[in-house]
């Protein structure tokens, strides 16, 4: 049975079709990968999935209902949480204030017990720190928990926002290109606990240009180009596809 | 400076240099023993600013003139000026300074627009301390139970619309139209107009505009579609010039235009050139001093005043510089009988009768705290580049 | 005075008998003790001002304190300009001034009818005006003042209009007027200091986090869950009551109120303020209604000069410390003491 | 011709280049391959102006760039085709390719004949692309994906470059037009145009280039000719993940 | 009230002061344009442009027309060098930085006039004196047909300006893609400085056309400026066409509202308007929205 179901699934800006006619399904405890050339779509599909774009057309469906019309505050409730390939730090709080952030969803107190300060809400806060805590000690940035996210380096933010979107507890995690710009032993971490996320029950959706990672990584691969699907399967028969090495990786032949 | 504080508290650093500063600014003046301190508050900036020069201009002349003649019973008077910037809030904040950091014998002078002056009046009446105005609204002063401690300086706006009244029945005008700014000044006089107009047997049509605005064709199509044969137009803001020429504009100019006392400007009869060649203005009489029957008490100390004016200034004066020169006058006639204790000066104030000011006759009594009454109103023209007397009585 | 050092005490309590996890959240941190400091030196101004005058611009300062913060907590934590405070200022004034003056309501009764007069009316405006971004939710606020103004001006049988709302009762305790400035000052310094403990408060919550994220990024927040319109609107409500309740205290202090008084100069000198205080952050305001009440009052004597040495001042701390006056004393401050703070935000 | 030493540069308090050198020889088509995120597009905005290096020199022709703003950076004869194409949106494609040419229309006065340069040099551009032609009063932000990369070129061709800088040209675009585009690339380099391209297409790219230099984590990790870079399997773990 | 020789009258004196806030619209947008910031003090180059007018035809008995252009020179001057004086220092200027300057500059410009100039409302003559003249049943001030004139010639000469011209192209450009522009060696500084240039002679242009009608005082600036800032939100912001059809949309507004509904609250009945027109089309009646790139 499929986690997350897309059917027939568009975008337009303007003229253009950024996403067109997508189907495609993500089984639930996958790691699914979707690659393509620059310009391909994958992230406003990404932003289709998460709410931030509304969809054209089509339909989204997690866990059976649909979501397509959901604000994306209330996808992130329903267990879908993401981070962003252009990072959206929150620069001027702390490191462990950016994660705490990403308790949001799963925390209650609200404006009330925020102005009167009350108990409840004393006792919420406790529990929100300690979370983000973990998490950030998990990802390996504990040491950084207090300092500016500003001041982080680009393969720190990259991380904090993968700890950020933990802290909410997804069932769906979208990562839009995770270790794009990290240097190598950053990138196995990441690989590690992203294996290890899935090990836990997360099912994820990847877009990434690291193939190697890809090929590692995913159960299986979505090739998107002009905003379509041209290919998908395990990584084996993706990546001898003659389409895919053709739109990906430009043309084989040598008389240009 | 450490003498100018009233209460020698222990100064702790958080008071600060900046307060410092200001307690001096004020409270540095001379012992208050042989002087009497009068404070004024007037707008120079803002939008009532070409109304304020003159009236502090007025005042100037006022004080200088008393104090080059030995000041009040040997008192000289000490005048503290505070500027409105047209603001409420700014001439609340210095009426609280004037009570109680320079502590004012008397207070001449609401702000220069009514709204100040209103706001001004309870505070005075708190404090105890007299308040004459120097501007228009009547319920700066009424009702008088609440007002016992302030007067003012200027006509009433229910005597100007009666003699305006008075001039109509001469000419046989029954339809008019009051076209009167949104100012507290143009409400006053719409709210007195709704009472007069049944007594006088006039059918009036309301307008109203935007002191800021730039076009009054609608309101001025709809009087012209009423067939109003005298329109009554009330601001003291240069809309009134645009008034004027649109009036022209739509052909109303051969029916009877007539502007309030506010607008007696000779600067906006320029402005406003060919479009002013019909209109009548009610006033006080100062503007055409020179022009009175000989018989006219005022005349002497009109003609005086425009010849200070004029020698000091380079140009003619208006009937604002009158308005508040004769309240720092009434003041002096107050402290001449009263002195210093206020409640004296009040008394002495409320028992001035007949006395023969630049803009008027000025009689207050208990019951009526406004001095001047419909006989010191006449109605102007302006030809040949000056104000004319149209109608005396 | 007692409530604050109850305040403090508490807290140190608080600190002593806390079971210490690593980073226990507290019920009072160090700027709730910093807080209560300050207030309490705040406490002393009467008793060294040398004359009324003085203290009633004491009064004014923490009108102008709760005006400012309320915007600065919009504007400066939330990302989103307002230029309808004025408008929120005025209908709690007008609001509280009416009901008393027309139906005699106590002002105790007037004043919270007034915040919820101006929380209603941002609750009306904000539903559609807050989907706007930038300068189009500046226009729409600013529109919203320009309509109100023109209703003080013109609805004369209610207001009063352009000559003003007169005859406003004072606060009174149980017969005893708080007419007198040194009276009001107690109770506007009661006022402010609460208003100033709930933005703390609200700053460090759960909330506080989540308006500065959407502050930043609202995308980002969304992204984590933040519910970014509904958190705006709440905000610019409560921020709408709290400019009503400076109305309120402002309209029962002067016992009269005019419309210029809340026109779009007011909104637009506020938003001036915030900035030279300090955009967003906590103290900032302190600094901008010190500036909005002292600078006129000093510069008064210079006649004509004032308004030209108020701008010019102005474009000067705003080129040499375009973070404001609370950033640069941080900065100082942390030169001297060579601190290196990681949040610079509170 | 170009000679960049120990370049470093970044945003606000996120360093990007580390100690980044390379040079660029007088005709010479050089290309720089690496991942997303790796630090071209930062290398291209140091070098083009846009963004003031932190520490290192640029040095061009023996004058010193890394103190210079882009407006005069571009006077002294580099120029940058800007990732994601940046075109005039507005502005016809005539008016984009003149506003190529502003330095040496304004002030107005500075040049006698300025017009028959301009001229000249418009009529290089389309004849250069010839599909601009059809389209000179066309608004720029009509044009398809390839036509606007063709329109970013040849606005950066009216500003005479010695050397041209191109970021990214093949982002988005078909690979019948990334065909055409690289075409072009190597035909503006017969002309004596030095040229550095950055390029995440990297057989596309080392097949242009003479020389290549590859990229990591805001350092030059490897530099060779391009057949040797095209053979080198570290070169394709760093940057192809084949 | 409702024949159509009202109805025209009406429409006559709305589109004469729509047609000044479309010009003081436009000094917005240009700036707009290049700093993405409001200009507060573009109301009070308007103020200024006729206080100066009437100071020189007071002066010297110069023709009105001189006197106009000399005070729309001056005003542009002034623009020009207000940018050098406060806004070029700026280290870092930011759209917002950049619009509390400006309120600022707003206040110093007003108050300089009023110390250089007085305190006192000021006018003159039109350009042809008060004629009147009449169209189809409307007596219309001849000056009135002369805003219309002088506002057509000015959109039509802004047109060729920023579409013809060189500079004006590369205002546009700089406006489009401030980094690009940089790339081909155009100065995003020089084209603030030219932006504040032509915006303040916008102003000045309104500011002397619009003095001979409605007189002015140093205080007159700063509502012109917020009708002129509504009407290029109304329009759409960076967009010279919407300055025109906001200007003179909520003109005719008031007019209407004013003649039809009531004089006391056209004011309110106009921003009312303007608020649903804006709800219904956040971003002005011809403005593009923005798309966010995540």
């Amino acid at each position: 049975m499929s986690f997350l179901h897309i059917a027939d699934l568009q975008r337009n800006f303007g003229g253009l079709r950024a996403v067109s006619d997508l189907t495609f399904s993500v089984a639930r405890g996958e790691i699914k990968a979707v690659i393509g050339p620059n310009g391909a779509g994958k992230t406003t599909l990404f932003n289709l999935i998460a709410g931030v774009t509304p969809p054209s057309s089509g339909q989204i469906t997690l866990d059976g209902a649909r979501i397509d019309q959901l604000k994306p505050y209330q996808r992130v409730e329903r267990g879908i949480a993401r981070t962003f390939q252009n990072l959206q730090i929150f620069k001027d709080m702390t490191v462990l204030e950016n994660v705490m952030v990403g308790r949001h969803a799963r925390t209650r107190c609200d404006v009330l017990h925020g102005l009167f300060r009350t108990r409840a809400a004393l006792r919420e806060e406790e529990a929100i720190r300690d979370s983000a805590m973990q998490q950030l000690e998990r990802l390996g940035l504990g040491h950084r928990a207090d300092d500016r996210a500003g001041s982080l380096s680009f393969g720190e933010c990259k991380v904090l926002e993968i700890a950020r979107a933990l802290a909410a507890e997804p069932k769906l995690l979208l990562l839009d290109e995770p270790t794009a710009g990290l240097p190598h032993a950053e990138t196995e971490r990441i690989t590690d606990t992203i294996r290890a996320l899935n090990a836990e029950g997360v099912t994820v959706l990847l877009v990434e240009h690291n193939m190697r990672m890809v090929m590692r990584l995913s159960h299986s691969i979505l090739v998107l180009n002009y905003g379509r699907r041209i290919a998908e399967g395990p990584a084996e028969v993706v990546r001898r596809d003659p389409a895919v090495l053709e739109a990906y990786l430009g043309e084989e032949d040598d008389d240009a | 400076m450490s003498g100018a504080f009233a209460k020698p508290h222990i100064r702790a650093r958080i008071a600060g240099a900046a307060l410092a500063i200001m307690a001096a600014t004020g409270a540095g003046t001379a012992s208050a023993e042989e002087t009497i301190k009068i404070g004024s508050i007037l707008s120079v900036t803002g939008p009532a600013a070409f109304l304020g020069e003159d009236m502090k201009a007025g005042m100037e002349i006022a004080v200088e003139e008393i104090n080059a003649a030995g000041g009040i019973n040997g008192r000289k008077v000490d005048w503290v000026f505070y500027d409105a910037e047209s603001q409420t809030q700014k001439a609340m904040s210095a009426t609280r300074r004037l009570l109680t950091q320079d502590r004012v014998d008397m207070i001449v002078g609401g702000g220069s627009m009514s709204g100040i002056a209103l706001a001004m009046a309870p505070m005075a009446e708190q404090a105890k301390v007299p308040f004459i105005s120097t501007e228009g609204a009547m319920n700066i002063v009424q009702p008088v139970s609440e007002r016992k401690w302030a007067f003012k300086s200027t006509v009433d706006d229910d005597s100007v619309l009666d003699r305006i009244a008075d001039y109509l029945a001469k000419k046989d005008i029954k339809k008019v139209a009051l076209l009167a700014d949104s100012s507290g000044f143009g409400q006053s006089a719409t709210e007195q107009m709704k009472l007069l107009a049944p007594k006088r047997q006039l059918d009036v049509t309301y307008e109203a505009f935007n002191p800021a605005d730039t076009d009054m064709t609608a309101q001025l199509t709809r009087i012209r579609d009423s067939g109003a044969q005298a329109i009554i137009c009330w601001t003291v803001t240069p809309a009134g010039v645009v008034f004027l020429k649109q009036a022209q504009q739509l052909g109303l100019g051969d029916r009877t235009l007539i502007h309030s006392y506010g607008f007696v400007s000779q600067r906006y009869m320029e402005l406003a050139g060919d479009a002013a060649k019909n209109l009548l203005l009610v006033s006080v009489k100062f503007p055409v001093g020179d022009q009175l029957p000989d018989s006219d008490p005022l005349k002497p100390r009109v003609q005086e005043l425009i010849q200070k004016f004029q020698k000091r200034y380079g140009r003619p004066p208006n009937q604002y510089v009158a308005q508040t020169y004769d309240a720092i006058q009434l003041a002096r006639l107050a402290v001449e009988k009263g002195g210093k204790d206020k409640a004296k000066l009040r008394d002495a104030l409320e028992a001035i009768a007949g006395y023969n000011g630049t803009g008027g006759t000025f009689t207050f009594t208990p019951a009526r705290h406004s001095g001047l009454s419909k006989d010191d109103i006449v109605m102007l023209d302006w030809k040949n580049g000056r104000f004319n007397l149209a109608d005396y009585r | 005075m007692t409530g604050m050092n109850d305040v403090m005490d508490r807290s140190r309590g608080r600190i002593k008998s806390a079971a210490p996890p690593r980073r226990a959240v507290r019920r009072f941190t160090s700027d709730h003790a910093l807080l209560g400091g300050v207030w309490l030196v705040l406490a002393a101004y009467p008793f060294v001002a040398p004359n009324d005058f003085l203290v009633s611009l004491g009064v004014l300062f923490f009108i102008n304190l709760i005006l400012i913060a309320s915007l600065n907590t919009l504007m400066g934590f939330c990302g989103q300009i307002s230029l309808s405070h004025g408008a929120f200022y005025g209908l709690g004034a007008y609001t509280s001034g009416i009901l008393s003056v027309k139906l005699g309501v106590d002002p105790w009764i007037g004043v919270p009818a007034g915040m919820l007069v101006a929380a209603l009316s941002a609750l009306v405006i904000g539903l559609p005006a807050l989907r706007l971004r930038g300068h189009y939710l500046a226009m729409a606020t600013l529109g919203f003042n320009a309509i109100l103004t023109v209703l003080f001006n013109e609805l004369v049988g209610l207001t009063g209009g352009p000559n003003g709302l007169l005859g406003v009762a004072p606060f009174s305790i149980g017969g005893l007027d708080i007419a007198t400035d040194d009276r009001v000052f107690w109770l506007v310094w009661a006022c402010g200091g609460l208003v100033m403990l709930s933005i703390l408060n609200l700053v460090k919550s759960r909330v506080g986090r989540a308006l500065s994220a959407l502050a930043t990024s609202e995308i980002g927040a969304d992204a984590l869950g933040v519910n970014c319109f509904r958190y705006k609107l709440v905000v610019f409500v409560l921020t709408a009551a709290m400019a009503g309740l400076a109305g309120g205290l402002y309209v029962h202090y002067n016992q009269y109120a005019s419309p210029e008084t809340f026109g779009y100069f007011t909104s637009v000198m506020l938003v001036v303020m915030v900035a030279l205080g300090g955009w967003g952050r906590y103290w900032g305001p302190l600094f901008g209604a010190l500036l909005y009440t002292a600078v006129p009052e000093a510069l008064r004597s210079l006649g004509d000069f004032e308004l030209f040495l108020f701008g010019l001042c102005m474009i000067l701390v705003l080129l040499f410390f375009p973070g404001g006056i609370a950033a640069a004393v941080s900065t100082l401050g942390n030169r001297l003491f060579g601190k290196k703070k990681a949040g610079g935000r509170a | 011709m170009l000679e960049v030493m120990g370049l470093n540069a970044g945003y606000g308090e996120i360093q990007i280049l580390r100690d980044l050198s390379l040079t660029v020889e007088p005709g010479e088509c050089v290309c720089l391959v690496g991942a997303n995120g790796a630090g071209k597009t930062t290398l291209m905005r140091s070098l083009s102006g846009l963004l003031r290096p932190v520490g290192g020199s640029i040095r061009f022709d023996g004058q010193e760039l890394a103190r210079l703003s882009a407006h005069d950076v571009v006077t002294r004869g580099v120029a940058l085709v800007p990732e994601g194409r940046r075109v005039f949106g507005p502005l016809t494609v005539r008016d984009n390719l003149e506003m190529g040419a502003f330095r040496h229309l304004w002030p107005p006065n500075k040049e006698k004949g300025r017009h028959d340069g301009f001229g000249r040099d418009l009529e290089f551009v389309l004849t250069l692309f010839p599909r601009l032609r059809e389209r000179l009063q066309q608004p720029a932000g009509t044009l398809s994906g390839g036509e606007q990369q063709m329109l970013a070129i040849g606005r950066a061709l009216m500003t005479r470059p010695k050397l041209l800088l191109l970021d990214e040209p093949s982002m988005g675009l078909a690979p019948l037009v990334v065909k055409e585009i690289f075409a072009t690339i190597r035909a503006l380099n017969a002309e004596g145009i030095a040229i550095l391209l950055a390029e995440q297409n990297a057989r596309m790219a080392l097949r242009t280039a003479s020389r290549g230099y590859v990229i990591a984590e805001g350092r030059i990790v490897n530099s060779a000719d391009t057949a040797a870079l095209q053979r080198d399997p570290a070169v394709q773990e760093a940057y192809l993940g084949f | 009230m409702d024949n159509a020789s009202t109805v025209l009258q009406l429409l006559f004196s709305g589109i004469g002061t729509g047609s000044i806030y479309a010009l003081v619209a436009v000094g917005f947008n240009v700036i707009f344009k290049s700093t993405d910031a409001i200009n507060f003090s573009q109301g009070e180059w308007v103020m200024m442009g006729g206080m100066v007018a009437a100071a020189t035809v007071t002066a010297s008995s110069s023709p009105v027309w001189l006197a106009c252009l000399f005070a729309v020179l001056v005003v542009t001057a002034v623009g020009l060098v207000s940018e050098r004086l406060v806004i070029l220092p700026i280290a870092k200027p930011t759209p917002l930085l950049i619009t509390l300057i400006s309120i600022g500059l707003a206040i110093c410009t007003k108050s300089a006039v009023m110390l250089t100039l007085g305190k006192n409302p000021a006018g003159y003559p039109g350009f042809a004196g008060d004629a009147l003249v009449t169209v189809a049943g409307a007596t219309v001030h001849s000056q009135t047909l002369w805003i219309l004139v002088i506002t057509a010639a000015f959109m039509v000469l802004a047109h060729l300006f920023f579409e013809k011209t060189v500079l004006g192209k590369a205002l546009r450009a700089a406006a489009a893609d401030r980094d690009a522009a940089a790339l081909v060696g155009i100065k995003a500084r020089s084209t603030v400085m030219w932006s504040f240039a032509i915006a303040a002679m916008a102003g000045a242009i309104a500011g002397t056309i619009i003095t001979p009608l409605t007189l002015t005082s140093y205080d007159a600036g700063t509502m012109l400026g917020f009708k002129g800032f509504s009407a290029a939100m109304l329009g759409g912001l960076g967009n010279l066409y919407g300055s025109l059809l906001g200007g003179l949309l909520l003109g005719v507004l008031e007019a209407f509202a004013s003649g039809y509904i009531s004089s006391h609250f056209k004011d309110a009945i106009a921003f009312v308007v303007l608020l649903l027109i804006l709800f219904w089309r956040p971003v002005g009646l011809i403005g593009k929205p923005v798309v966010e790139k995540v």
